[in-house]
């Protein structure tokens, strides 16, 4: 069954053909099962193969299958090839997965729409590149993956092509992945001139050998191979393109900006595990990065009414929540909140689409409330995802979080702070978003509201298959009991080189099951403190939230305009690029280069009309000249 | 008394060459270019060149001169103010350019002295006369040259009688 | 003594008297004439050349260059004449239709 | 009494027959009615073909005749050929031309074929006295033809202008054969060159030889002797424009290089230094001052001149390629001036009407064919492969590069760059313009179309075979060396 | 080396010669078979391309279907053909874009077709010519040919605002570099005949010939800067934004997938092989113009509100990337810059067809415009998007393969380079990206632009075949990199083979004063102030 592992990337790229090409015979509902199928196809592969992958053992759990060579110049030579292993098992599993079932609520939720086909194409397209991504044996074909996916995120934000606001989105999410992919593309060159080759397998066995730990090389590389990450998964200082990526239809902002492509950095990191565990400084730059940026942009997420912006910026936290996992070290727990925030995160944006869609498109919190009633499905699984997201036990984000802050606190008390204090405001805005999405008294206008429905099955059923998942999916990875933490130990093979040297670096940690025990209650009381905060502010006290606004008015025109880091952007890059382009063109270009050539024309034909002056037409002149040519020859013979 | 006839030959024929070209009158320049020829004939004469001197008096003297005269009759180019370009530069460069080149050319006429024999020399086959050797000379080395100058005498004799023969629209085409 | 040198002189102040002449008369006969002149000195030398050498190869020169420049002459002032039916001036600077 | 002289009439035959064509001609203007030129051209084109064929045996002659005045050899042949061709060529331009003009005379042709005589004996010449003659009488010739348009004043402007300088540089001319003869005491070249081998030759000779080149070199229109040919080329009638610029400046060429290869090889050091000078400049103003004209004839004059200055770089060359390649140059450019002076006659109409660039817009609606074909020209001016013009820089440029002459051919080619600027600026004309005024028609005659067809032909054919004619060219100047 | 049993090379090159002589006589007012007949020549000039593809060896790095014969025999010209794996796919690119170019031009030129057709065929001979020419002389005589069709279809068919000097700065800018040129090929032809190799035009035995790295500077001098305008490297490109601005489309897209190309393929074929030790010293600096050429190209791309001078700046973008490969001189760097020749071919001239397309419609290039045209020109976009793409380097497209090549194989030798040229990856992306934006993406703004036609049927035969081969050299470019393998090695060691030779030469030379009529020569040539 493994060898059958490329049929995985596959069939999505059949689905993309066959809507792409010929889709246009089809009708809706055939050109969007088409899609699904195709994925679910990949699914139901992906799922043999880990259970092929179960049936091994442990220490064997890595396979590669190479289709063909791709490129071979001198000493480069990358094959079109997959590597299953545990890591990538878990990766397609949660990428065809999530996929599919986000496949099958677009159905509904993009029924009617123009470009129908065009959108389960891009889909189609996109799962093909994700699933390269995570399932190849090697950094450029990873690459591939890298930047397919970003083209078709660029391709599904700039769907509605027709709002400027939409394109724009596209161009920045497109732009600013390609600095990423900069770094990315240098660290790259930096190990193939290291280990001469871009083959996982070889290169990590390798590393321990042609590096040394901590030396300036693999930090380098590693640092390099981190921008491509913050790039890809929106962590400072590359995230802003996120938000602005919510332009696109609500089930690419979930399976793309938050289930899967924005992972991609966090599994590129786990995949070097060991380049990143010999650079000590790479990876305290990871923690750090990752810290902050959960702190950071649950901030902004407090104050954002948006709904889909609030989930994008929570998104953004939770990134920074993987980063700081893989940051302290603890990789696996990385992955394994990269797959429960797949779920929920995933559920949460279907969830708000499906808001979207009765209030036929508004995404304004200050003009909803009290939907509970008119949608009851939505209302419940959103719910779902936020106690979720929040780490209310027993819900999937609980275990992961919670493992994450443990290794947090181990690395030092400050991430965990850190940490703790984003999962706050993290549950605040969460359950801030809820109350005033579903409860408290309707701020509907009129005319949306006499139209308020909720979502056909073919978008709720989605809902609940994927709330089901956030609820049970931390129960893999229950912590303490030895061996019940089963996600850890599948991946733990693919990790063991890292924590290897991670462990001969600083003292074991000593596992005091005391302390992890006054961790969980510390975050669990968090997230509920978080949770009555919310409740207090904007369901029995209305108005506190604009007290809180009165008081802080600095500080809150600060976040709510996401400290203006947009904005500072475009006057340091854009901006000013421009401005100086436009100067090398005007100035360079066609003043002193084309000045230079034609002037030398002008020069030429300027002594042309000199010389021919010379000629004035009296004969006595040309007879002087003759004379003159006499007395210079004479002169030449007479004087030599 | 060689020397002196030199010296009076030499003298006019550089008056008068400078009178053809300084004076104002056309007609007197004509008569000083005569007389110009005239002496050089002389000069001829006393370089044992009696056949060239005849030629120069008949054809030059002659001929030729009485053409200008007749051109000059023709167009009556009466008294004019003296035309050289007085004012302009040309006249300075011109003539200093010329007198440059005659300084120049000057030293080096006598890198031939070494070769040249007293002058009064018995000219080579002195039972024949000039005349004789020109000739002979003429029909039998130089057969050729003398055949092509008649070519270039009819062209010249075509050339004369069409241009002269050219009706004069007065208007300049093109 | 008069050698061939004073001949050779005196042949280079005429020639040299006569380029003065066309280079600064306008009248384009007494041009013509002024390269009769140089024509002249030209043959001045001939003829001193031929007689220091004893070669009559100077003279049959010298007779040739009297035919040309006869023939130069009568073209010459044919051509004169036409300009001067045409414009109605012998000032050659008034000769420069063409020019540049 | 007087001996018999020796008169071997083979060597100099073509001569003959053209003066006696020309004779004919004139004899036959007597009796044709007036203004009837067609038998006139004829005879002459006859004249010409049969002196072509005497023409044929010089190749392999190689023998001084008439007591060593003229020298019969592949040179001579060589020569002979190119001023046919140019001579025929430029008769089968005249005829429509003429037609047009009111200049219905035969003894046009008459003067055409003495001309051609006059030329054949410069090139023939091994004597500076028969060089002379040859030389005054291609210039008489042209003199009068340059002046031979009735009642335009730029027509006898210019043959004054010309007959002036003329006479002025022949007097200088003269000045250096007789200080040549002073001092090598014969103007017969081989024994100029004895002499000047002996070692001893006094500083008379030096000047005598630079007064000499100064005469070539105004005949051959090399700055700074130029100033004639603008004035001159644009006053003439297009055909003997056409014909000064490749005739006239062949048969000087020719003289030049046999008189300096042949007589005064002694002094080579010398006057390459002038030639080299002289050349720099000629290429550099030439070139220059044609960006500037907007009459073609005066364009093509002063790109003659610049043509003078390549070919002058072959000279400084001074090996047997570079007077090989001063041969091949003359042959191409030959073909391809009389072409284009012929299709500017032909866009001339009326005469001397219609000779600025700008008449040329549009030619290429009017009629393509002669468009393509003023195109090829305007290439093989501006050297550009594969015609003929290409293969001549080719060589000359060659031979100078071999000589270690870098800087003179990179100005060499530098200039041609700028030329290639108002050399396509007839193309653009032609091809990317509009008339502003719809043009009269254009007038074809059979001689016209001859002449043209001939010559695209040619300057293609050479310029992509070019192997036999080299040959024939380096043939040609074995003798001078 | 014999001939090769069939001229296949020599089809190739004269059969569009053919037919523009036949046109000559065809009557021009019958367009539709003038057009027809251009077509049929061309389809059959890339058919014999093909086979000439097919009788190709490619395990082998020697010159293949060799044609050689005599043709000015004592100056040692000869009439001689050649390909090897370089060369094989430039040949390919040009014919394979031949045919569409009729096409393309099937309705855009009304006028004059008849001329039109002619001057397209000869200019494919010319380009054809100057990559399969294995003589010197040849080589150059195909150089200048090239120059005077494109000079018409830029003067004669280009739009009427500034043709005129668009096509004479165009001539004049490549005259001048490539007849410096010539005096380097004439000293380069007088050296190597003096220095005993016999004097010869003949490549192969040009590449024997040591030049004295004195001399090599001047020459290599020489030719850097006719191919370095044609390239057009950094300062010599401003003749480029005019010349395609104003050239018709199909002008234009010969313009830049194959003329831009003879002047890479110039240096690869002669200037570095030629002058090695001059090239290699000068490796560094002309890596640097370079990389400043990718980011200025993307720069002043980005602010240029004209679509088709947006491309043209891409265009000397893209060259950069195709000079850092190559003289970055390693096997990936040379085979990533050949790719990205045959590459920027495609993609280019497939944008450029893309504009004409449009232009066609709107008789307009200003980016503004344009706007929201995806809404109603679906087929378009999808191709105008996957062109975009290509250009801007995304895996799985052409473009990746090349950029990923050289940049891998410069960071080998010049790492900054490598990392400044990567940044023109990502300008390129908002260049294009911007572009394609603006023109394709919002509201239809401009009510002109609501009545247009997607693409007609001819209009998507000419894209589709150029997609395959995009999409084909980005998916399995070993296609084309395994026949180019083995001519690459060869090329680098016969160059670092030469160059260690020449200074061994120069060593021993200095030991022993030498003689040997080199030194004569070169001495002559150092005496340059004659």
């Amino acid at each position: 069954m493994i060898d059958l592992v490329w049929l995985i990337p596959v069939f999505p790229l059949i689905g993309f053909a066959i809507n792409g090409l010929i889709g246009k015979a089809f009708s809706e509902k055939a050109i969007g099962w088409i899609g699904s199928l195709s994925v679910g196809a990949s699914f139901v592969i992906a799922v043999s193969i880990f259970l092929e992958l179960l049936g091994m053992d442990p220490g064997s759990r890595s396979v590669q299958k190479v289709v063909y060579t791709w490129i071979i110049s001198g000493d480069l030579n990358v094959p079109i090839g997959f590597l299953v292993d545990p890591l990538s098992t878990v990766m397609m599993l949660v990428v065809s997965g999530v996929g599919f079932v986000i496949h099958v609520y677009s159905i509904g939720y993009m029924h009617g729409e123009l470009g129908f086909r065009r959108f389960f194409a891009y889909l189609n397209l996109f799962v093909f590149n994700m699933l390269i991504l995570v399932s190849s044996n090697n950094f450029l074909l990873l690459f591939v993956g890298w930047e397919g996916v970003g083209l078709c995120s660029y391709l599904l934000i700039g769907y509605y092509y027709e709002k400027k606001s939409a394109a724009d989105a596209g161009k920045k999410a497109f732009v600013v992945n390609r600095v990423g992919d900069f770094g990315f593309l240098i660290g790259m060159f930096l190990i193939f001139v290291t280990f001469g080759t871009f083959d996982f397998t070889q290169v990590f066995s390798e590393a321990h050998a042609k590096l040394a730990q901590g030396g300036l090389l693999v930090t380098l590389i590693t640092l390099l191979l981190f921008v491509g990450a913050t790039g890809k998964s929106a962590q400072i200082p590359l995230y802003t393109w996120l938000p602005d990526a919510m332009e696109g239809p609500t089930p690419v902002s979930a399976l793309i900006h938050a289930a899967t492509m924005v992972t991609a950095g966090v599994y590129m990191v786990a995949r070097c595990s060991i380049l990143f565990a010999l650079a000590p400084i790479s990876l305290s730059v990871v923690a750090v990065i990752g810290a902050a940026t959960a702190f950071y942009a649950a901030t902004i997420g407090i104050t954002q009414f948006d709904i889909k912006r609030v989930l994008a910026y929570s998104t953004i936290s939770q990134l920074g929540y993987m980063f700081l996992a893989c940051g302290v070290g603890a990789f696996a727990t990385g992955i394994f909140h990269l797959m429960t925030h797949a779920f929920f995160k995933a559920l949460l944006f279907l969830a708000a689409g499906s808001v979207m869609h009765a209030m036929s498109g508004e995404l304004d919190m200050r003009k909803m409330g009290a939907l509970k009633s008119h949608l009851p499905h939505t209302h419940w699984t959103y719910l779902f995802g936020t106690l979720a997201i929040a780490g209310i036990l027993p819900f999937a984000g609980f275990f992961s979080k919670d493992e994450i802050l443990f290794f947090a606190f181990e690395r030092g008390a400050g991430f965990w702070i850190v940490g703790a204090v984003a999962a706050l405001m993290t549950s605040f805005y969460m359950f801030r978003s809820v109350f005033m999405t579903f409860y408290g008294e309707s701020r509907v206008e009129p005319e949306a509201a006499h139209h308020l429905h909720e979502s056909p099955p073919i978008m709720t059923v989605p809902l609940m298959i994927l709330a089901v998942l956030s609820l049970v999916g931390g129960f893999v990875g229950i912590p303490i009991l030895k061996g019940w933490h089963v996600f850890g130990d599948f991946l733990a093979p693919v990790f063991a080189p890292a924590e290897a040297v991670l462990k001969g670096e600083h003292a074991a940690a000593h596992h005091s099951v005391a302390l992890e025990l006054t961790l969980m209650g510390v975050s669990l009381a968090i997230a509920i403190a978080g949770f009555f905060y919310a409740r207090w502010m904007y369901l029995t006290e209305p108005g506190a939230a604009q007290r809180m606004v009165e008081r802080f008015p600095g500080l809150h025109k600060l976040v709510y305009n996401k400290y203006w880091v947009d904005e500072i952007y475009d006057i340091l890059f854009v901006n000013s690029i421009v401005r100086f382009s436009q100067f090398l063109w005007k100035m360079f270009d066609d003043a002193v280069i084309d000045g230079i050539v034609n002037g030398t024309a002008r020069i030429a034909r300027g002594w042309g009309a000199v010389l021919r002056r010379l000629q004035s037409g009296v004969v006595k002149d040309y007879a002087l000249s003759i004379l003159v040519g006499v007395v210079f020859v004479i002169g030449y013979l007479v004087l030599r | 008394m060689e020397a002196v006839l030199f010296y009076v030959l030499a003298v006019i024929v550089t008056v008068s060459a400078l009178c053809v070209v300084f004076l104002r009158r056309p007609v007197h320049n004509v008569v000083f270019m005569i007389l110009a020829m005239v002496s050089l004939a002389g000069l001829f004469l006393m370089l044992r060149a009696e056949f060239v001197a005849m030629v120069q008096l008949v054809v030059y003297a002659g001929a030729v001169m009485v053409l200008f005269l007749f051109v000059i009759m023709l167009l009556n180019l009466g008294p004019t103010i003296f035309q050289a370009d007085a004012k302009s530069a040309r006249w300075w460069i011109g003539a200093v350019l010329a007198l440059g080149v005659l300084t120049m050319i000057g030293p080096v006429l006598t890198a031939v002295i070494p070769r040249a024999p007293q002058i009064g020399a018995p000219a080579a086959v002195p039972e024949m006369s000039n005349t004789e050797i020109l000739a002979r000379e003429l029909f039998t080395t130089y057969l050729l040259p003398f055949e092509i100058v008649s070519i270039l005498l009819l062209a010249a004799i075509v050339g004369a009688v069409i241009l002269a023969r050219k009706r004069s629209t007065g208007a300049t085409k093109g | 003594m008069i050698t061939l040198e004073h001949y050779l002189f005196l042949s280079a102040l005429l020639f040299t008297i006569g380029m003065i002449g066309v280079m600064i008369r306008r009248n384009v006969i007494v041009i013509l004439m002024s390269l009769e002149l140089m024509l002249n000195a030209v043959n001045l030398s001939f003829v001193a050349f031929s007689h220091t050498l004893n070669s009559m190869e100077g003279q049959v020169f010298v007779l040739f260059t009297m035919v040309v420049a006869a023939a130069e002459v009568a073209v010459g002032l044919a051509i004169a004449v036409a300009i001067f039916r045409e414009k109605g001036t012998a000032n050659v600077n008034e000769m420069s239709l063409m020019k540049w | 009494m007087i001996p018999v002289p020796e008169i071997n009439l083979g060597g100099i035959l073509p001569a003959v027959i053209l003066g006696i064509a020309g004779v004919v001609v004139l004899i036959a203007g007597l009796f044709i009615r007036k203004g009837a030129i067609t038998v006139p051209a004829i005879i002459s084109v006859v004249g010409v073909l049969i002196a072509g064929m005497a023409n044929g045996p010089l190749r392999t002659a190689n023998q001084e005749s008439f007591s060593g005045l003229v020298v019969v050899d592949t040179y001579t042949w060589f020569f002979n050929l190119l001023i046919l061709l140019a001579t025929g060529l430029t008769v089968l331009i005249s005829v429509r031309y003429m037609a047009d003009d009111e200049l219905r005379l035969p003894e046009y042709f008459v003067l055409l074929l003495f001309a051609a005589v006059g030329m054949m004996f410069m090139v023939s010449g091994n004597h500076l006295l028969t060089i002379f003659v040859g030389l005054e009488t291609l210039s008489m010739s042209v003199y009068i033809l340059t002046g031979v348009l009735p009642g335009n004043q730029k027509s006898s402007e210019g043959a004054l202008k010309y007959l002036v300088l003329g006479g002025f540089s022949s007097a200088i001319f003269l000045y250096g054969a007789a200080l040549l003869y002073g001092s090598a005491g014969s103007l017969g070249l081989p024994a100029i060159m004895k002499y000047m081998q002996s070692g001893n030759a006094s500083s008379l000779a030096f000047v005598g030889t630079g007064l000499l080149l100064i005469g070539f070199g105004f005949k051959v229109g090399a700055v700074p002797f130029h100033m004639w040919t603008p004035d001159v080329y644009e006053g003439a009638p297009t055909p003997i424009t056409g014909f000064m610029s490749v005739g006239v400046k062949a048969a000087a060429f020719a003289a030049f290089v046999r008189v300096f290869f042949d007589a005064l090889p002694a002094f080579q050091a010398d006057w390459t230094q002038i030639l080299w000078m002289v050349a720099f400049l000629t290429m550099i103003l030439g070139n220059l001052a044609a960006l500037v004209q907007d009459n073609i004839k005066r364009m093509l004059a002063y790109s003659s001149i610049a043509h003078a200055g390549y070919i002058l770089v072959g000279m400084v060359a001074g090996n047997e390629q570079g007077t090989a390649g001063v041969l091949y140059y003359l042959l191409a450019y030959t073909f391809t001036n009389i072409g284009a002076f012929g299709v500017v006659a032909l866009v001339g109409r009326k005469g001397e009407a219609n000779v600025l660039i700008d008449d040329y817009r549009g030619l290429a609606n009017q009629n393509p064919l002669l468009a393509l074909v003023m195109s090829v020209f305007m290439f093989s001016l501006a050297g550009m492969p594969p015609t003929a013009g290409f293969v001549g820089k080719f060589a000359i440029f060659g031979a100078a590069v071999s000589q270690g002459y870098i800087w003179l051919v990179v100005v060499g080619v530098l200039t041609s760059a700028a030329s290639v600027f108002y050399y396509f600026r007839v193309i653009m004309k032609m091809y990317m313009e509009v008339p502003d005024r719809t043009p009269a028609r254009l007038e074809f005659d059979p001689g016209m179309l001859v002449a043209l067809g001939i010559a695209v032909v040619a300057v293609l054919y050479i310029g992509i075979f070019p192997t036999t004619y080299l040959d024939l060219a380096l043939k040609s100047v074995k003798p001078l060396f | 080396m014999e001939n090769a049993s069939f001229p296949v090379l020599s089809y190739t090159t004269f059969l569009p010669l053919v037919g523009a002589a036949i046109l000559l006589f065809i009557n021009r007012e019958s367009r539709e078979t003038l057009r027809w007949i251009a077509l049929v020549f061309m389809l059959a000039d890339f058919a014999v391309s093909l086979a000439a593809y097919f009788m190709f060896d490619s395990s082998t790095a020697t010159m293949q279907l060799v044609e050689s014969h005599p043709w000015v025999r004592d100056w040692g010209i000869s009439y001689k053909l050649g390909i090897d794996g370089i060369s094989l796919f430039l040949v390919l690119l040009t014919t394979f874009l031949g045919p569409i170019c009729v096409l393309a031009a099937w309705n855009d030129i009304q006028h004059r077709v008849k001329e039109f057709l002619i001057s397209l065929l000869v200019l494919q001979t010319g380009m054809i010519g100057v990559f399969v020419a294995l003589d010197l002389f040849l080589f150059y005589v195909f150089w200048e040919i090239m120059l005077i069709p494109m000079y018409l279809l830029i003067g004669v068919w280009g739009n009427p605002a500034r043709r005129l000097y668009a096509a004479i700065k165009f001539v004049l800018y490549t005259v001048v570099g490539s007849l410096l040129m010539l005096v380097a090929i004439l000293a380069l032809y007088f050296m190597a005949g003096a220095g005993g190799e016999g004097y010869t035009f003949d490549l192969l035995k040009l590449y024997e010939f040591p030049v004295p790295t004195h001399a090599q500077y001047w020459m290599f001098l020489a030719f850097f800067l006719a191919f370095a305008i044609k390239v057009p490297m950094f300062p010599f490109h401003t003749w480029l934004p005019d010349a395609h601005t104003e050239a018709p489309t199909v002008g234009s897209v010969m313009l830049a997938a194959v003329l831009l190309k003879m002047g890479t393929y110039g240096f690869i074929r002669y200037a570095i092989p030629l002058f090695p030790n001059a090239a290699l010293d000068a490796a560094w600096w002309i890596c640097l113009l370079a990389v400043i050429g990718i980011i200025y190209g993307a720069w002043v791309a980005m602010v240029q509100a004209d679509v088709k001078r947006l491309v043209a700046f891409s265009s000397v973008s893209h060259l950069g990337f195709v000079m850092l490969g190559m003289f970055a001189f390693t096997a990936q760097g040379v085979e990533g810059s050949i790719i990205q020749m045959v590459n920027h071919g495609l993609s280019t001239g497939a944008l450029f067809l893309i504009v004409g397309m449009i232009y066609e419609r709107r008789h307009t290039r200003l980016i503004a415009e344009y706007g929201g045209i995806s809404k109603v020109m679906p087929m378009y976009a999808v191709f105008f998007m996957i062109f975009t793409l290509s250009s801007v380097g995304l895996p799985g497209l052409n473009g990746f393969v090349g950029e990923f090549l050289i940049l891998v194989g410069t960071f080998k030798v010049y790492p900054w380079y490598a990392v400044f040229g990567a940044t023109g990856v990502i300008f390129a992306a908002v260049y294009m990206l911007w572009m394609f934006q603006r023109v394709m993406f919002g509201e239809v703004t401009n009510p002109k632009n609501l009545s247009l036609k997607d693409l007609s049927g001819r209009e998507f035969v000419i894209l589709a075949p150029i997609v395959v081969f995009c999409v084909w050299i980005g998916v399995y470019p070993n296609t084309f990199l395994k026949p180019m393998e083995p001519s690459v090695k060869n090329f680098i060691q016969v160059v670092e083979k030469k160059r260690a030779a020449v200074l061994d030469l120069e060593k021993a030379k200095q030991k022993s004063a030498g003689n040997g009529t080199t030194i004569a020569v070169t001495s002559s040539l150092e005496t340059i102030g004659r």
